[in-house]
């Protein structure tokens, strides 16, 4: 793993974040966007999307690859959020609310989710991504024909007007950004919402001690080699299920904060864009499927957002078009994906070989290993 | 040491597999701080026995085993590997039980980390203890202190050298407090001469500090230099138990290859060929398991020639590099042409043809039909079985069952007809539809691997007969990879045994059994050289 | 001989359920009518005939996207969730052949000759990818697939189409999110020696329509495609690929190309994405461009695997049942389920039901026996 | 194995945890519910229905220190307040100031608040607004499309700091 860091191997290693910085640093100009206007952007987005990309990594660790599960999450946090508005409960006792009515929700979920990916052991994340989509079938069976019929919704100014169902928009005015405005910090002429950073720096301690315990040292080891932490008395499956399902309660956290922090939730499309833009950011911020840290979280939401901040009013100055800048964000994160995915199973076939390399030889070489 | 209780006593084990007699009355002690050698050739029962040591499930599930295992004189019954660990037996694998990405540390410490109590445990559990890194670090250091070699406690176990992963595992196992009994599965087999020797003297000195060792390994100089006492398997039976002092590196040979079932040969003549068909030179094959360093040989027109070694030495690697099957490099040549390697299909054009040892990883379509089985090879490298229509070729599928029905007829392959699934039919006759694909395009060289393995006998005879009937009436040259060497005396004409990927010599089938014994024991003899030229 | 319970247990217990659930729907509507419920929920009654009209439609349109996935799955390379670029190379075709001004048959069959050479190309691409990754081809199958097709969305907004049909009228540039193909070639292979039934409606301008319409072309279509498929699995090369498929170290050792067999495969499959979409067009009538193709993989796989395929065996049976039992669940479904328990519930059960038998193969232990 | 991964035997110190830490985490939410959850409170300075109890002339409300609001006979005001308890000043004219303390009904999320009532000290003066004829919500369609739209059957997938990802009119 070690070796010197030649200028040729920092491009390799780091071709997409350079990418992404000269694509950006591009499109600024064009875009007509004011600095001051970024760097806010920046800022909010910091808080709003962070948490969501810190879950992923656990089950990076358990070598569970990208967790696109994590819609699952999400899911449960919704529905915790549509209860919070139903009961009118507003402000941050309403976030509060939503995350802990869900939880339990999310638990479940997430031990469903660990139990179908112990049984994909080996294609997790497209299993993953499908269980993402079945998950919204029975989430839409849930809030568009139980609530407001077999639960009793308070709220009519939420459900359908047939009666039962949730609208397709939901207006979070109650809670709107009640976290972030609970301790705005103005510098010049930038505001930071100081409470979603806390949150998210506390997550990140826990993040950082976790790794310190017996937990997160197993996960490792099953991350590393399941086999031979199995033959050592870890018990897999449990291990890979608690990844999951610590994953999938933080996703429902972060999406309640991400909902507070936008206003309002599409009831049945914000969530299945939760885990593309997460998987996305934390690739470009230089994490494989293998491996991620802390720092790849942050350089990711900051590399990604700045590009989706600034592509689509580029897109409409230079071709008069402002759909190609949406296109090109989809484009960008998928590409970004299929290209991580792809450079990882690469580098790990030739990984592999490398290993056998010192097998092979003439007989100059066989010589050499026969000493053995 | 007088009427000492042994620490581990094997009391007439026996284990069959379905009728298939594998270990038959085993019985043998182990004292406090003994080291027994414990040799044998391949499938002579040695890693059944310490399966069943080990209480492994897989014993269970196959009928369990007859006979007792006693610790400290009391009866035990292990029901997973676990519950021998706990009863203070640790075992080193052949493959090692490492984690690459973790240090020696943490790999000595695996799961039994040093902890301190976090808050969280009262809520989520003990698992939320916080490891207590120096303290794992110190237990580790002790554990390579008592093995008395050289090992750094913060290495990543990916940047080691192969010699101190060895001693990683070893040391993970004596880490444990109670660990008084080590099996070690062929340590030594992947060290260099001076890595070994230290791994021996390591051993003297656990052997010291009273922790008993069972010392499982096929380099027979070792084992006299090791240990106090041999015992030798052969065919499940416990052919030799006796103390080491005394006794020579023949002795031990001669006991391990002995003789089996009386395959007798069937024709005794000598025979004398001129022709060299296949010319093999300083190949080299990168077999995973099965690595060829350096092999030359040279097979004559209308011969059988075999090729024996203990499993893991390459023997394996030699037909399937020339095949194309695994990278590799060298000289081959067929006819004197030179046949390239690493390309199947050449190989097959070329007349070259090979039965592969993995029948049912490599040898069958087993979701497939025998029709497709047998005809796929030739009809892929000779168009045969296809009809033409211009443009393009379908399949005939009346003339691939004829050819199908030819060969149930010929090998006696017992099926259902030929539109059977290959999975569904017995070891035996999964590997006569081996033999089918390969005699189906008619090759000049066959090359066969393991043909009798994980076969019963009667099968096995009729597998045989087969070879040396393709071989007698039509003149077909076969080179016969086997780790039995009964078979191979049995037909073959010349046996070479390999050793370390390197042939150790080249032997007449009627040589004597302790020659073949030494040349797998990696005990080069110069008599060996003489026979071949002779 | 292998018993009934083998038999259950091969096929699986999910599948059966859902075969048996989507045969109670095809059995469901004479009840419905006869409850006459549907008329309580003052939903529209439920016509037999149109129904299956539908129903056959619906299978022609489809059949081809079903049959596309084939070869990738005999070959080993699993589910093509990659689909999408076979879908792209159809619309690039689709789209040329509209700027080219053809018409009727030509319209359709030079749509087909201009998207071969994309549907080759990006195929080729898309397959050497893929036998970089082996092991790992589901996933970025998807998501190539995906950024395919944004990729391609932009382009659309780019590329120089003139055809005034085609591109936003007042801008005169960028393609349309749809595309009606009505006046090149609509129901071109649907009408070809058609079957019509049932009662007739004439509409304001004249035009007849049939409450029953057996779409005799499009279905000659895909079984011509089909036998094709069929033939091509009995030849060298597909031998060769199911081979490639069932054990790629036997087919190695039989001195086979792998990673060309596995080429061959993504190539056809590709194709006939593009053929499939051509079809799916002119029976459907417009051509939907941009973020259309996202889903279209998704739908054929679940069709696929409801006809009894796994990740990595079907058949010709597998595609036929399959795209009629899926494709019937999504015709009757909404009719049925709204006029019995009067609620759009279909949707939610297109879902579950579609991405469920897709976990549920993803989920089986799918490796070849060994 | 020295049983660290084994299911150790749960102490009573840890059920005494595990325990209080649910009673906890119930607590915390019931809390969040009653600290956090709005009321739309409607005031009314109207007749009683049965005419015992006159509107004031001219009064002037305070709810805890939101701005102050006037009503003149027959007025009806709104407000939105958090949580169920409420001070509530009352300026009657020129006189005094008079304070009341106000509960609301927990489960309501929008209360009548009856002034004259309050002021007379007849109960019930907060009660839960009913809706005469409640005007139906404007129609919704429940996000289903197009079977090809999307793999889910919402919008085609769209950043969700955006509106969906179909191009609309470019």
């Amino acid at each position: 793993m070690s070796g010197k860091m030649t200028p040729g191997r920092f491009l390799r290693e780091n071709a997409v974040i350079i990418i992404f910085i000269i694509i950006t640093l591009a499109a600024i100009q064009p875009s007509g966007l004011s600095l001051t206007y970024i760097v806010q952007e920046l800022l909010t987005r910091l808080g709003r999307n962070s948490f969501l990309v810190l879950a992923l990594l656990i089950p990076i660790y358990a070598g569970m690859g990208l967790n696109f599960g994590m819609t699952l999450g999400a899911m449960a946090g919704q529905i915790g959020l549509i209860f919070a508005i139903n009961y009118n409960i507003t402000g941050v006792n309403g976030l509060l609310f939503a995350v802990l009515a869900s939880m339990p929700l999310a638990i479940l979920m997430g031990y469903i989710c660990g139990v179908v990916l112990n049984n994909a052991k080996g294609r997790e994340m497209v299993t993953g991504f499908i269980l993402a989509f079945f998950m919204d079938g029975i989430y839409q069976f849930f809030v568009l024909y139980t609530l407001g019929y077999a639960v009793p919704m308070k709220n009519p100014a939420i459900v359908l007007s047939r009666g039962y169902g949730i609208r397709n928009t939901l207006n979070l005015d109650i809670v709107r950004q009640s976290l972030d405005t609970w301790w705005m910090l103005k510098i010049g002429p930038f505001s930071l919402p100081m409470a979603s950073y806390l949150v998210i720096v506390v997550l990140c301690l826990f993040i950082v001690w976790f790794k310190k315990t017996k937990m997160g040292q197993d996960m490792r080891a099953v991350g590393h080699d399941m086999a031979v932490a199995n033959s050592s008395g870890i018990p897999v499956n449990r291990t890979r299920i608690i990844a999951i399902i610590i994953s999938t309660v933080f996703a429902c956290i972060g999406q309640v904060i991400f909902l507070q922090n936008m206003g309002n939730m599409a009831t049945y499309g914000a969530h299945t864009q939760t885990a593309f833009f997460a998987v996305a950011a934390i690739l470009v911020g230089g994490a494989s499927v293998k491996k991620a840290s802390l720092a790849n979280v942050f350089v990711g939401v900051v590399l990604l957002h700045a590009l989706f901040v600034v592509t689509p009013n580029a897109g409409q100055k230079v071709f008069g078009q402002a759909m190609i800048g949406e296109y090109f964000r989809q484009f960008i994160g998928y590409g970004v994906i299929a290209l991580s995915l792809v450079l990882y199973a690469w580098r790990s076939r030739k990984e592999a070989e490398r290993q056998r390399e010192g097998l092979r030889g003439g007989t100059a070489a066989a010589a050499q290993g026969g000493a053995k | 040491m007088g009427q000492e209780t042994p620490l581990l006593s094997l009391q007439n084990i026996s284990k069959d597999f379905y009728g298939t007699v594998v270990l038959q009355d085993v019985s043998f002690d182990v004292k406090p701080g003994e080291i027994i050698g414990l040799v044998g050739e391949n499938g002579a029962g040695k890693t059944t026995l310490m399966r069943i040591l080990f209480g492994m499930p897989v014993i269970r599930e196959t009928g369990g085993f007859k006979g007792k295992i006693c610790i400290d004189g009391q009866e035990v019954s292990f029901t997973s590997p676990f519950d021998a660990l706990d009863a203070g037996i640790g075992m080193s694998h052949q493959e090692f039980s490492l984690i690459p990405g973790f240090t020696t540390t943490e790999n000595i410490v695996l799961n039994r980390e040093s902890m301190k109590n976090s808050p969280l445990n009262d809520v989520f559990g003990d698992r939320m203890s916080i490891l207590d890194r120096m303290d794992m670090r110190k237990r580790a250091e002790g554990s390579i202190v008592k093995l008395g070699v050289k090992l750094d406690p913060d290495m990543l176990v990916s940047e080691m050298p192969v010699g101190h992963k060895q001693f990683t595992e070893i040391a993970r196992e004596i880490n444990r407090e109670k660990t008084r009994l080590l099996v070690l599965d062929e340590p030594t087999a992947v060290l260099t001469e001076t890595e070994a020797e230290v791994l021996i003297r390591a051993l003297r000195q656990l052997a010291a500090q009273g922790i008993s060792i069972i010392f499982i390994s096929h380099r027979l100089h070792e084992i006299i230099e090791v240990a106090d006492r041999v015992v030798v398997l052969r065919d499940g039976v416990i052919v030799k138990d006796t103390p080491t002092e005394g006794v020579t590196v023949r002795d031990i040979a001669s006991w391990m290859v002995g003789r089996h079932v009386a395959t007798e040969r069937v024709d005794e003549a000598h025979r004398y060929f001129e022709e060299i068909i296949l010319s093999v030179k300083h190949l080299w094959v990168d077999q995973p398991g099965e690595t060829v360093r350096d092999v030359s040989f040279q097979v004559h027109k209308g011969e059988i020639f075999g090729i024996g070694g203990l499993a893991g030495q390459g023997k394996l690697g030699i037909p399937n590099g020339i095949m194309g099957l695994f990278p590799g490099g060298g000289e081959v040549l067929l006819h004197g042409k030179p046949a390239p390697l690493n390309d199947p299909r050449t190989a097959l054009q070329m007349g070259m043809a090979f039965v592969s040892e993995d029948r049912r990883g490599v040898g069958l379509l087993l979701d497939e039909t025998l029709e497709w089985n047998i005809a796929f090879t030739a009809m892929q490298i000779q168009n045969k079985y296809l009809k033409n229509f211009g443009i393009f070729k379908i399949r005939d599928e009346s003339a691939m069952k004829k050819l199908t029905e030819e060969y149930m007829d010929i090998l006696h392959i017992k099926c259902t007809g030929p539109k059977q699934q290959a999975k569904e039919l017995s070891g035996g006759n999964q590997q006569k539809i081996c033999l089918a694909k390969a005699f189906a395009i008619r090759p000049d060289v066959l090359f066969v691997s393991e043909p009798t393995r994980g076969i019963d006998i009667g099968a096995k005879k009729l597998v045989l007969d087969a070879l040396h009937k393709y071989n007698r009436d039509f003149g077909m040259t076969i080179v016969m990879v086997s780790s039995e060497l009964e078979e191979l005396r049995a037909i073959c004409d010349r046996i070479a045994i390999v050793d370390e990927g390197r042939i150790a010599g080249t032997l007449p089938p009627t040589a004597e059994l302790a020659e073949f014994g030494l040349l797998m024991a990696g005990e080069r003899s110069a008599k060996s050289e003489e026979a071949l030229s002779a | 001989m292998r018993s009934f319970k083998q038999i259950v247990t091969d096929f699986g217990w999910p599948r059966i359920i859902i075969f048996l659930f989507l045969v109670l729907l095809f059995l469901m509507p004479p009840f419905a009518k006869v409850t006459g419920i549907e008329r309580l929920a003052g939903v529209a009654s439920i016509s037999i005939p149109a129904s299956f009209s539908d129903v056959f439609n619906r299978f022609g349109q489809n059949a081809v996207f079903v049959l596309a996935l084939v070869p990738m799955i005999q070959s080993g390379c699993g589910l093509n969730f990659g689909l999408s670029l076979g879908i792209l190379s159809g619309l690039l075709g689709a789209t040329l052949s509209m700027q080219f001004n053809l018409h009727g048959a030509a319209g359709f069959f030079g749509g087909l000759v201009l998207a071969s050479p994309f549907a080759v190309l990006f195929g080729g691409a898309y397959g050497m990818l893929l036998n970089k990754v082996k092991g790992e081809e589901m996933t970025i199958a998807m998501y190539v697939g995906f950024a395919s097709v944004f990729f391609m969305s932009i382009m659309w907004l780019l590329l120089p189409y003139t055809h005034p049909d085609m591109v936003w009228g007042f801008a005169g540039k960028g393609l349309r999110t749809t595309i009606s193909v009505e006046n090149y070639w609509i129901h071109i292979l649907n009408n070809f020696l058609a079957i019509p039934g049932g009662d007739v409606t004439l509409s304001p301008m004249g035009v007849k329509t049939y409450e029953f319409l057996f779409p005799t072309g499009e279905l000659l279509f895909v079984a011509l495609t089909a036998f094709l498929m069929w033939l091509f699995m009995r030849t060298k090369t597909g031998t060769a690929m199911t081979a490639v498929g069932s054990n790629p170290d036997y087919a190695r050792a039989g001195g086979i190309s792998v990673d060309k067999m596995r080429l061959v495969s993504v190539i056809i499959s590709t194709f006939l994405g593009a053929a499939g979409i051509l079809v799916y067009e002119q029976s459907f009538g417009f051509i939907q461009l941009y973020t259309a193709p996202l889903a279209m993989p998704f739908s054929a796989i679940a069709a696929i695997l409801i006809g009894g395929a796994s990740v990595n065996k079907a058949s010709m049976v597998n595609v036929l049942i399959g795209t009629f039992l899926f494709q019937g669940l999504l015709t009757m479904a909404p009719s049925v389920i709204n006029s019995t328990i009067n609620s759009d519930l279909s949707e939610v059960v297109r879902i579950i039901v579609s991405q469920g038998i897709i976990i549920y193969a993803l989920t089986r232990k799918t490796k070849v026996t060994k | 194995m020295n049983g660290v991964n084994k299911e150790s035997k749960v102490g009573p110190r840890r059920m005494l945890v595990r325990g209080g830490l649910a009673v906890v985490y119930i607590a915390v939410m019931v809390m969040a519910f009653i600290l956090g959850k709005g009321h739309k409170i409607l005031i009314d300075n109207k007749d009683s229905q049965d005419g015992a109890i006159k509107a004031f002339e001219n009064v002037n409300v305070t709810i805890d220190s939101q701005d102050p609001i006037d009503f003149m006979a027959g007025d009806r005001d709104q407000t939105s307040v958090r949580s169920q308890w409420h001070t509530i000043t009352i300026k009657v004219g020129d006189q005094q100031p008079v304070v009341k303390k106000v509960t609301l009904p927990l489960n309501e999320n929008v209360v009548l608040l009856s002034i004259p009532k309050l002021m007379a000290n007849v109960e019930p003066y907060v009660v839960p607004f009913v809706p005469a004829d409640e005007p139906p919500p404007p129609a919704d369609n429940s996000g289903n499309s197009n079977e090809f739209t999307s793999p889910t059957g919402t919008e085609a997938p769209a950043a969700p700091t955006a509106p969906a990802a179909a191009p609309t009119n470019p």
